[in-house]
């Protein structure tokens, strides 16, 4: 290529990068979540904003215990019979496969794994977090039915661990969760995971386990603190 | 024809046996072979199966094709780049391997850091395309007509400057975007020793440029 | 038959003639030759039908003074059968009317495509 | 009385007047020809009214004072009166048609006309047999003279190849005279009917010659290569004349000299005409040229009518009757699309679909395509089911065949052309004009040809006790077309509903259900046609069509009156099923279909007709001879119309591409009307004394396999109508299989699936119909979610699913409940298996069919569809209500249908104690396990209600999506081979074996018929020398046979 | 026996085999647990998850018909107990059984799963739809084998009702019908497998499949009450094995040993076999199954 050729090819390249790097300040909405029109069936036009019809978008309530006797029953049999959502990023979920092996063996304790946050009470976030996969955890997370706890296994999630300084590594998960059981260690082993199963097992018999009300009361906190970091955030602010 | 010459070469420095000083020699004569018509600067053996070049930038898309045609390097093995930010210069590396010989040639370029931008050699090789949009999200490098270099690679929704660049401090960024946990203590080898093992020592050591 | 009379003789020719002109239409490849073949065969037709009103020794049905005289009142005894005679006049004039017409298709056909063998107009087909 | 001598007098006069009046300009002489037509068009009316209805008897007329033989004599008798008032007025009509172009080509060209109708009267007249020989070659002369006028040089080596043809044939026919005369010493016919030729030494040969001239002037099979040239070059008008008089006038020449050929040649005239008739038929299947494919279509008419003339002896009486009825339907029609042709001016049949631009026209054109083809109320289907009738009587079933055989073929290219004409793409072609003086006579030729028929009705002794209410009514409405589409609905509403009161009281029980399917079933639907806009034009008249053939069979008494509803029934069906947008290849395979099948009637009706007097309808209970054929034909016949496999291929697109509201007339209540042939049938074989265990036997397995293969099918569909149209053949199978059970049980369990597939596709076609049209797209991947905008029609498809797979409260579950006693009663365990199994597969493409049109994604473009609308609601509905009033109480439908079926079937009832139904093997009652999961389903929903608080109402992406935003509504709706496992699992049994098959069947008559049609070469000298093979092979057969 | 008195006992009944259904399910994880070396769960879990469901405080509902998905199993469930003579002998506990006979219950099964596939069909999740498709393909499957097997046995007893075919049974153990028609028996027992719904046949519920198949989008009570009929549906497809096979139970103890064994005998299969494809299982239906019911059909049709 000739040298003229290049430097005009260069140029013309700088000011559309410029161009998007402003544009990046405003929005990075994806090309599917853009406002589009669609030709109905009988012709006439129709406009589809993709991010707010196809999805519900209400402010969570809070579901505040009724009376007492029940909910202590209740807080019993949940305590009981955990269902778990696990979020294995990073060298977090080695640590989860050997409960269900003989050895350490969570069923006992009534745990079990769900594989679909609908149906899951307590969410195991392990391994370190980036912003990208804080935005999935933050959907997961408000996709579970109430009342829901989290369980922040390892250092690195807890407080960033080493990746403390990283540019994209979240360093302290609770400012972004109501988080309930800590368990820290760069990978406890299995038997800490346990003890953390028995320490949730005492929060929740205690009706400790309400953090999920605490997210709908302080909801607007923690969704800044969330959109602080999360930039390309095109999603409603509460995933149902 | 093309095909006919790159097995042509292959037949001539097929069924020599792979030893250690065959390769040096071989090198040798690919460098004098090569200095004829470019001129190579700073040529560094690093192993007998290695070699290191640096290449002007406007020669160095001819010299690659010289390289891959003519030379016998059919392998594209990796794109990297380090920040100079000393000289004010981002050094491209181009990892070339000869699959017959099994000897490596590394062309270096350097571009300026100010507006980094180098020829997109995606048509050469269609994976140089993601190794440069690596570069273009990491160093900010621009290469014109390389396919979706706009897209997000790793990162989503990043604003600051390109992260890989030696003049943006990640640790300074981390304390301001995220929650540093309060009371951290860095137990750095560096400073326990300086403080706690050997508090009375003078500071005599090698002193870093920029601190 | 103990010998061949006039009658037999022309019966045979006609008969002949007719044979002809069939053979002519099926292998001419020129129009006009075809059309002449048919009058041919036309004719041969025509001669059929006079050679079987003959009657042996007996002579033209035209009643004029000398046939008269010599059959006297008994003209039809002395005269051929006369009514194949009338209708080949008929057919003298239906072949002459449908030869005119031929050649009138072949005129026409001529000025359309410049040739005269059968061949070339055969574009209505299948 | 005028003289008939007038008419040569008039023709030859003004003849000669023209050649001296030539100055006072062409219009002048024009008009003059017309009036002496119109003069000698009075005579020969004058004569036949008199003959026919008068106290005239046929007259001789003798020219030159003098008696035969030795002059010419003219006889006016019956037949010739009407053969010359047919000449005549198609001369008359042609006239005005061809006024402008005669005039075009000069006043000798009008002369030279006038000539050739004169000369046709004469031929027809003419009682010497040398006059026959001139008054022909002056036709030939004539009729080559006026194609000389024309101006196209394609009609130049036409002419001279018909001219050189009809020379050799004179040429033959005057060698045959001369000889005739040397040996009898007469000209005159009359004579020589006295006299029997052959006798006399060379007399066989005489006649050869003479019969092969008569012969071959109608343009036998093969050697009519240039009779095509003629008709394919010739101007339009011109081959009308020629398919009308002058083929009338041959045919009237050969009636004459077969008077006194002998009985040997009866067989030889029939044999040349059915190879005729059929020969060019089968070349008619691949023709392109509109004209040229007419020439071959009268030339077998023709040869047809040879075939009538053949069998003169063996039809005795009702010869006439049938000639007439053939010959009348072959003029009036042939001359209209002649005249039609020389209009619309398209070579190429596809271009005919400009007709459309004037409907009138198409119109026309549609009456004379069902009069050739012999459908009613035209007179051909009057001649040709008596035809058939007699033929069979007397045994010659293989002329039968090849008849019905022939005609099919007729059919088939008629049927592809009229098709182009009504669907091919027309915004290319423009309109051309059209002048008053040219469609008149195509008008009166139609008004002629509806005379006609009403007459032919009337005169055929049978055919009095066909009721034509229906048919006058769908006549009015066609001429109400125009008036909007509410007036023209409600008015066919009324008069259904009317008729239905008229006719309820005759019926007995049995036909009684049918009959309410059909008129009632009918009502429904025609309500949903209120949705539509605007004057739909042809919708209602054709429809009324349809449902008065159903009734027509339902109320017929007499075979004649069964066949004639029958074909009534295909037509209207047709007319409905061509309307879809892109069913013009599924509405010919239907006609086809439908044709075989009522052909494979013909024959049956014809069959049990043996031996008996008249044709009434249950003397097919009774069969003496061939009784096992009469009823596989029958049954064949019948199956057609439930579309069992094997003949089921054009059931999926004629009912999938049909319009919204035309699918559920077609699929849920015509196809009922085989279910009542069927069930006649097999009452009649019941009753009879014949063996029909194995046929049954067979019938069953049939019933079987369709119903698997119909399901199977259904569940790999992706067009929502084809999925219907499929599950149609399924259930249709299930009816087959239980008639041919031939117990009590099967049968209730037959006539329960009648009515309840009624009900229920009726729900689901109107349903997925009004989808369909709100949504404007058939495939289902492309829908989905529409509950949420269409909770009615979501409702009415969720119930009809219900009840179609068997599921316990609605009334499928009877059916189901029965089909098992019955199989496990008769015995027949693996039909019943596969029966059962194939009721599993319902139950995939159901959920398939509900589950990606309603549930799933809401698309973007269907964001604000409204619901469907209230007319297609409101039979639904209706419907709804009788699937529920079943399912309550399934005694009060079951109770009735068991007395009903108890004299055909006494043993194995179904016995009742109040509500609980009971055989040997089990028992069910309906209304308690009705009751029971009603309240069950109360209780647990009240339930379910007050332990879930107010719940949140989600939309259609808050969905756990493993993190992530689902990406669009298309790429997360599961809607696209839904069944792909089970596709790898069942792939062998899904290959569409008989399509495969009947696309080598049409392809074996395409490439055969292309192929064997290379003998027309188009080289005159080779047709020549076809004319003297065919002699030559005819002397040897003669000689020889 | 008036109505009211009837209705109690069917409701006891119904709690019986609700509990039964739990427990079972229960000792079927301890199986699979002890199996693979584990303690397992404790065996009062099922009922502890029951309440925990029922406790979840949101209810989130997709539309009516996802709605009624639940309501409709359940009445599947519930209903084919009142049709079914779970016990034979005394007519307190023959339920509803009077209203229909063994083609009631081969269709009424339908019911349950037509709701739960609308339903499902409803929540708009892909996983769901794909589950349900593969669940019916898998049906129709089933359905060939086990009506070849119910019209053998139907042949040799010449009824379809129930509670004839067990009186037919009773006696002596030889003539249960495994024993008088054992190549029926073996074929409706294959058929068994895949009806129960264990491994091998588990695709379209097993957990680490596409997400626990058409249920992915329940919850909370909506969860209780399908858990609950699927309890429901294992006892009750027990019993139909039972009255057909094993000579149907005159008492609750027989009746509860003999739907361990036959819920077990699936249990065992599962835990030694892996996961069958949609079209190996569809097509594993075709073979053997097949196979058998025919010869099965053929012994008595001649």
């Amino acid at each position: 290529m000739s040298d003229l050729n290049i430097n005009q090819k260069v140029s013309e390249m700088l000011q559309r990068s410029e161009a998007n790097a402003q544009q990046d300040e405003k929005t990075f909405v994806r090309p599917e979540d853009e406002l589009r029109e669609v030709v109905a069936p009988d012709g006439s036009i129709i406009k589809i904003n993709p991010l707010y019809d196809y999805y519900s978008g209400e402010r969570p309530q809070e579901d505040k215990p009724k009376n007492a006797i029940v909910e202590k029953f209740l807080n019993w049999a949940r305590s009981e019979s955990i269902w778990v959502l696990g979020f294995g990023t990073g060298c977090g979920s080695i640590e989860i496969p050997p409960l269900v092996t003989p050895r350490y063996d969570m069923f006992r304790f009534g745990v079990q794994m769900r594989a679909t946050p609908r149906q899951s009470n307590a969410f195991i976030i392990s391994g370190y977090l980036s912003v990208k996969t804080l935005k999935r955890v933050i959907r997961s997370y408000e996709q579970m039915p109430s009342p829901k706890y989290v369980i922040a296994l390892g250092s690195c999630t807890i407080n960033g661990g080493m990746y403390y300084d990283s540019y994209s590594t979240i360093n302290r998960l609770d400012k972004y969760l109501p988080v309930d059981v800590y368990i820290a260690g760069c990978m406890p082993r299995p038997e800490a995971l346990l003890a953390g199963f028995g320490e949730l097992k005492r929060l929740i018999k205690e009706g400790k386990g309400e953090k999920a009300n605490e997210y709908a009361r302080n909801f607007d906190e923690y969704k800044a603190n969330q959109k602080k970091i999360i930039k390309d955030w095109n999603m409603p602010d509460y995933n149902w | 024809m093309e095909h006919a010459r790159l097995q042509l070469v292959n037949k001539l420095f097929n069924d020599r046996p792979k030893s250690y000083k065959y390769n040096l020699f071989q090198m040798k004569l690919l460098i004098d072979r090569l200095t004829q018509h470019y001129n190579l600067t700073d040529y560094k053996q690093q192993r007998h199966n290695l070699a290191f070049v640096t290449v002007d930038k406007q020669l160095s898309p001819d010299i690659i094709t010289h390289l891959r045609d003519y030379e016998g390097f059919s392998h594209f093995v990796l794109l990297s780049c380090v920040d100079w930010i000393e000289d004010d210069k981002l050094q491209l590396t181009y990892l070339l391997n000869q699959p017959n010989h099994k000897y490596e040639i590394g062309v270096r370029v350097l571009i300026d850091r100010k507006n980094p931008e180098m020829v997109s050699l995606h048509k050469m090789w269609k994976q140089i395309w993601t190794y440069q949009r690596e570069l273009h999200e990491a160093f900010g490098i621009i290469f014109p007509g390389s396919p979706r270099l706009e897209e997000n690679f790793v990162l989503e929704g990043w604003t600051e400057k390109p992260h890989m660049l030696r003049d943006f401090d990640t640790k300074e960024y981390a304390e301001r975007t995220y929650f540093p946990r309060p009371g951290r203590t860095s137990n750095d080898p560096a400073t326990y020793m300086r403080e706690k093992l050997y508090p009375n020592q003078p500071v005599t050591a090698k002193t870093n440029k920029n601190d | 038959m103990e010998y061949i009379t006039l009658g037999h003789m022309s019966l045979l020719l006609g008969i002949s003639l007719t044979v002809i002109g069939f053979w002519g239409i099926l292998t001419q490849k020129n129009i006009i030759k075809i059309i002449l073949s048919f009058t041919i065969a036309d004719a041969g037709v025509n001669i059929v039908i006079v050679s079987l009103g003959y009657v042996v020794g007996k002579t033209a049905p035209i009643i004029d003074n000398a046939v008269v005289q010599e059959a006297g009142r008994n003209v039809s005894a002395s005269v051929v059968d006369p009514i194949p005679q009338a209708l080949v006049l008929t057919s003298i004039v239906i072949g002459f009317g449908v030869t005119a017409l031929m050649l009138a298709f072949a005129m026409k056909m001529f000025t359309a495509k410049k040739t005269l063998d059968i061949n070339q107009f055969n574009e209505l087909k299948w | 009385m005028v003289t008939p001598i007038y008419i040569v007098a008039t023709g030859l006069g003004v003849g000669f007047a023209i050649g001296i009046l030539k100055k006072f300009g062409k219009n002048f002489t024009g008009a003059l020809v017309l009036a002496a037509l119109a003069f000698m068009t009075f005579i020969s009316f004058q004569w036949f009214y008199g003959l026919h209805y008068g106290s005239e008897v046929a007259t001789y007329v003798y020219t030159a004072g003098f008696k035969p033989p030795f002059s010419i004599n003219l006889l006016m008798g019956q037949y010739e009166s009407i053969a010359s008032l047919m000449i005549n007025a198609i001369g008359l009509l042609g006239g005005i048609y061809m006024f402008n172009s005669l005039k075009a080509r000069g006043s000798d060209a009008q002369v030279v006309y006038l000539i050739l109708i004169m000369a046709m009267n004469v031929l027809v007249m003419t009682r010497d047999i040398f006059n026959l020989f001139v008054f022909l070659e002056i036709v030939s002369i004539a009729i080559a003279g006026v194609i000389l006028l024309e101006k196209s040089d394609r009609s130049m080596s036409a002419g001279f190849k018909y001219i050189l043809a009809s020379g050799i044939i004179s040429t033959i026919l005057l060698l045959g005279i001369v000889f005739a005369y040397y040996l009898t010493g007469t000209l005159n016919i009359d004579d020589f009917v006295g006299i029997s030729l052959n006798t006399y030494k060379g007399g066989g040969l005489v006649i050869f010659l003479m019969m092969m001239a008569a012969i071959l002037e109608l343009k036998p099979f093969p050697a009519n290569g240039w009779g095509l040239d003629l008709y394919e070059g010739a101007d339009p008008g011109i081959s009308a004349i020629i398919s009308g008089a002058s083929a009338t006038a041959s045919l009237f020449v050969l009636y004459k000299i077969m008077a006194f050929a002998g009985a040997e040649w009866n067989y030889y005239v029939a044999l040349i005409g059915i190879i005729t008739f059929v020969g060019s038929n089968f070349f008619g299947i691949v023709q392109e040229n509109t004209r040229r494919m007419l020439g071959y279509s009268s030339i077998g008419q023709i040869g047809l009518l040879m075939v009538v003339l053949g069998f003169k002896d063996v039809l005795g009486d009702s010869t006439p009757f049938i000639l007439f009825g053939l010959l009348i339907s072959h003029y009036l029609a042939k001359a209209g699309l002649f005249w039609l042709s020389g209009i619309i001016k398209a070579k190429d049949l596809k271009e005919w679909s400009v007709i459309r631009k004037h409907p009138y026209f198409l119109f026309l054109m549609g009456t004379f395509v069902f009069a050739l083809i012999g459908f009613p109320p035209f007179p051909s289907f009057f001649s040709k089911f008596n035809f058939v009738l007699l033929l069979t009587e007397t045994g010659n079933i293989a002329w039968v065949i090849a008849i019905l055989a022939g005609s099919m073929l007729e059919a088939i290219y008629l049927f592809r052309w009229f098709g182009y004409a009504v669907k091919s793409e027309n915004s290319h072609i423009e309109k051309n004009k059209v002048c008053l003086h040219k469609s008149i006579p195509i008008w009166i030729m139609a008004l002629a040809l509806y005379g006609f028929s009403y007459y032919t009705s009337l005169s055929n002794p049978w055919s009095i006790a066909i009721n034509f209410i229906p048919l006058a009514f769908v006549a009015l409405l066609f001429v109400l077309d125009f008036l909007p589409v509410y007036i023209k609905n409600s008015l066919s509403i009324l008069g259904m509903a009317y008729y239905f009161y008229l006719v309820y009281p005759q019926l007995d029980n049995m036909r009684l259900i049918f009959e309410v399917i059909f008129i009632v079933g009918g009502i429904l639907t025609l309500i949903a046609g209120f949705a539509y806009k605007g004057t739909r034009p042809g919708f209602h008249a054709v429809a009324l069509l349809m449902f008065a053939g159903l009734t027509a069979i339902i109320e017929a008494k007499t075979t004649l009156e069964f066949f004639f509803g029958w074909e009534l029934m295909t037509a209207g069906s047709y007319f409905l099923i061509i309307r879809g947008k892109r069913s013009m290849t599924h509405a010919l395979s239907y006609m086809m279909f439908s044709i075989g099948g009522a052909y494979a009637l013909l024959a049956a009706f014809g069959i049990s007709n043996v031996g008996q007097i008249n044709l009434d309808l249950n003397q097919i209970g009774h069969i003496s001879y061939l009784s096992t054929w009469a009823y596989a034909l029958l049954i064949l016949g019948f199956l057609t119309k439930t579309a069992s496999v094997g003949l089921h291929i054009w059931l999926p697109g004629a009912h999938g591409e049909a319009e919204s509201d035309v699918s559920p007339m077609v699929s849920a209540i015509l196809l009922k009307a085989g279910v009542f042939g069927l069930v006649l049938t097999l009452i009649a074989m019941n009753g009879s004394d014949s063996q029909w265990s194995n046929l049954a036997y067979a019938l069953g397995w049939l019933g079987a396999i369709t119903a698997l293969s119909g399901n199977l099918m259904a569940v790999f569909q992706e067009d929502a109508k084809r999925l219907l149209a499929y599950s149609s053949i399924g259930q249709l199978g299930y009816i087959v299989f239980a008639l041919a059970m031939m117990t009590h049980l099967g049968w209730l369990t037959a006539f329960t699936y009648s009515i309840n597939h009624f009900m229920y596709k009726a729900i689901l076609f109107l349903t997925i119909g009004a989808v369909v049209l709100r949504v404007g797209t058939h495939d289902m991947y492309k829908m989905g979610g529409l509950i949420a905008r269409m909770p009615m029609a979501f409702i009415a498809v969720l119930i009809g699913i219900i009840a179609l797979s068997g599921v316990p409260p609605l009334s499928g579950f009877a059916g189901k409940w029965l089909f098992y006693n019955a199989v496990m009663e008769k015995g027949w365990y693996f039909q019943g298996i596969i029966i059962f199994f194939s009721g599993g597969l319902a139950f995939l493409y159901l959920w398939r069919l509900i589950h990606t049109i309603f549930l799933g994604q809401l698309k973007d473009n269907h964001r604000n569809v409204k619901d469907i609308s209230i007319w297609f609601a409101i039979p639904v509905y209706i419907l709804i209500g009788g699937i529920m009033v079943f399912s309550v109480r399934p005694d009060w439908v079951l109770q009735p249908l068991g007395n009903m079926l108890s004299p055909f079937f006494p043993t194995g009832q179904l016995n009742w104690d109040h509500s609980y139904a009971y055989t040997t093997l089990g028992y069910w009652s309906g209304t308690n396990v009705f009751i029971t999961i009603v309240i069950l389903f109360l209780i647990v929903f009240g339930i379910l209600a007050l332990s879930t608080r107010k719940a949140h109402k989600l939309k259609q992406f808050d969905i756990t999506y493993s993190g992530e935003k689902p990406f669009r509504p298309e790429t997360t709706h599961v809607a696209w081979n839904v069944f792909a496992g089970f596709y790898k699992a069942v792939w062998p049994a899904t290959i569409p074996l008989v399509a495969k098959f009947w696309d080598y069947v049409t392809d074996f008559f395409h490439d055969g018929a292309g192929f064997t049609r290379r003998i027309y070469s188009g080289n005159g000298q080779a047709y020549m020398m076809h004319i003297l093979y065919f002699i030559i092979i005819t002397y040897i057969v003669i000689i020889g046979g | 026996m008036s109505i009211y008195y009837k209705l109690g006992y069917t409701l006891l009944g119904l709690l019986i085999v609700l509990n039964w259904g739990m427990l079972m399910s229960a000792i079927f994880r301890k199986i699979v647990a002890r199996v693979g070396g584990r303690y397992g769960i404790p065996y009062y879990q099922p009922w502890i998850d029951l309440i925990k469901n029922l406790g979840i405080r949101t209810t989130l509902s997709h539309g009516i018909m996802f709605y009624l998905g639940p309501v409709f199993r359940f009445t599947g469930a519930v209903g084919l107990f009142l049709f079914m003579p779970v016990l034979f002998g005394n007519e307190a506990w023959a339920n509803f059984s009077f209203q229909g006979d063994l083609v009631l219950i081969l269709y009424f099964q339908l019911f349950g799963m037509l709701g739960m596939a609308l339903g499902a069909g409803e929540g708009g999740h892909p996983h769901s739809a794909i589950g349900i498709s593969r669940g019916l393909a898998q049906h129709a499957a089933i359905e060939l084998p086990m009506t070849m097997g119910i019209i053998a046995l139907a042949i040799q007893y010449q009824t379809l009702s129930i509670s004839d075919i067990v009186a037919a049974q009773q006696g002596s153990v030889l003539n249960w019908s495994i024993f008088t028609n054992p190549i029926a028996g073996v074929t409706i027992l294959l058929a068994a497998l895949g009806a129960m719904g264990h491994s091998p046949f588990n695709l379209v519920k097993a957990p680490n499949e596409i997400p626990i198949g058409p249920p992915t989008e329940y919850h909370s009570t909506f969860l209780g009450i399908l858990m609950s009929s699927g309890a429901i549906l294992h006892v009750m497809e027990a019993v139909l094995f039972m009255n057909l096979l094993f000579g149907g139970a005159s008492n609750w103890f027989e009746m509860i040993l003999k739907t361990f064994l036959i819920y077990f005998y699936s249990v065992f299969v599962g835990v030694v076999y892996p996961r069958f494809r949609i079209e190996q299982s569809v097509a594993w239906f075709f073979k053997i199954p097949l196979l058998l019911g025919i010869i099965a059909i053929l012994m008595y049709s001649f």
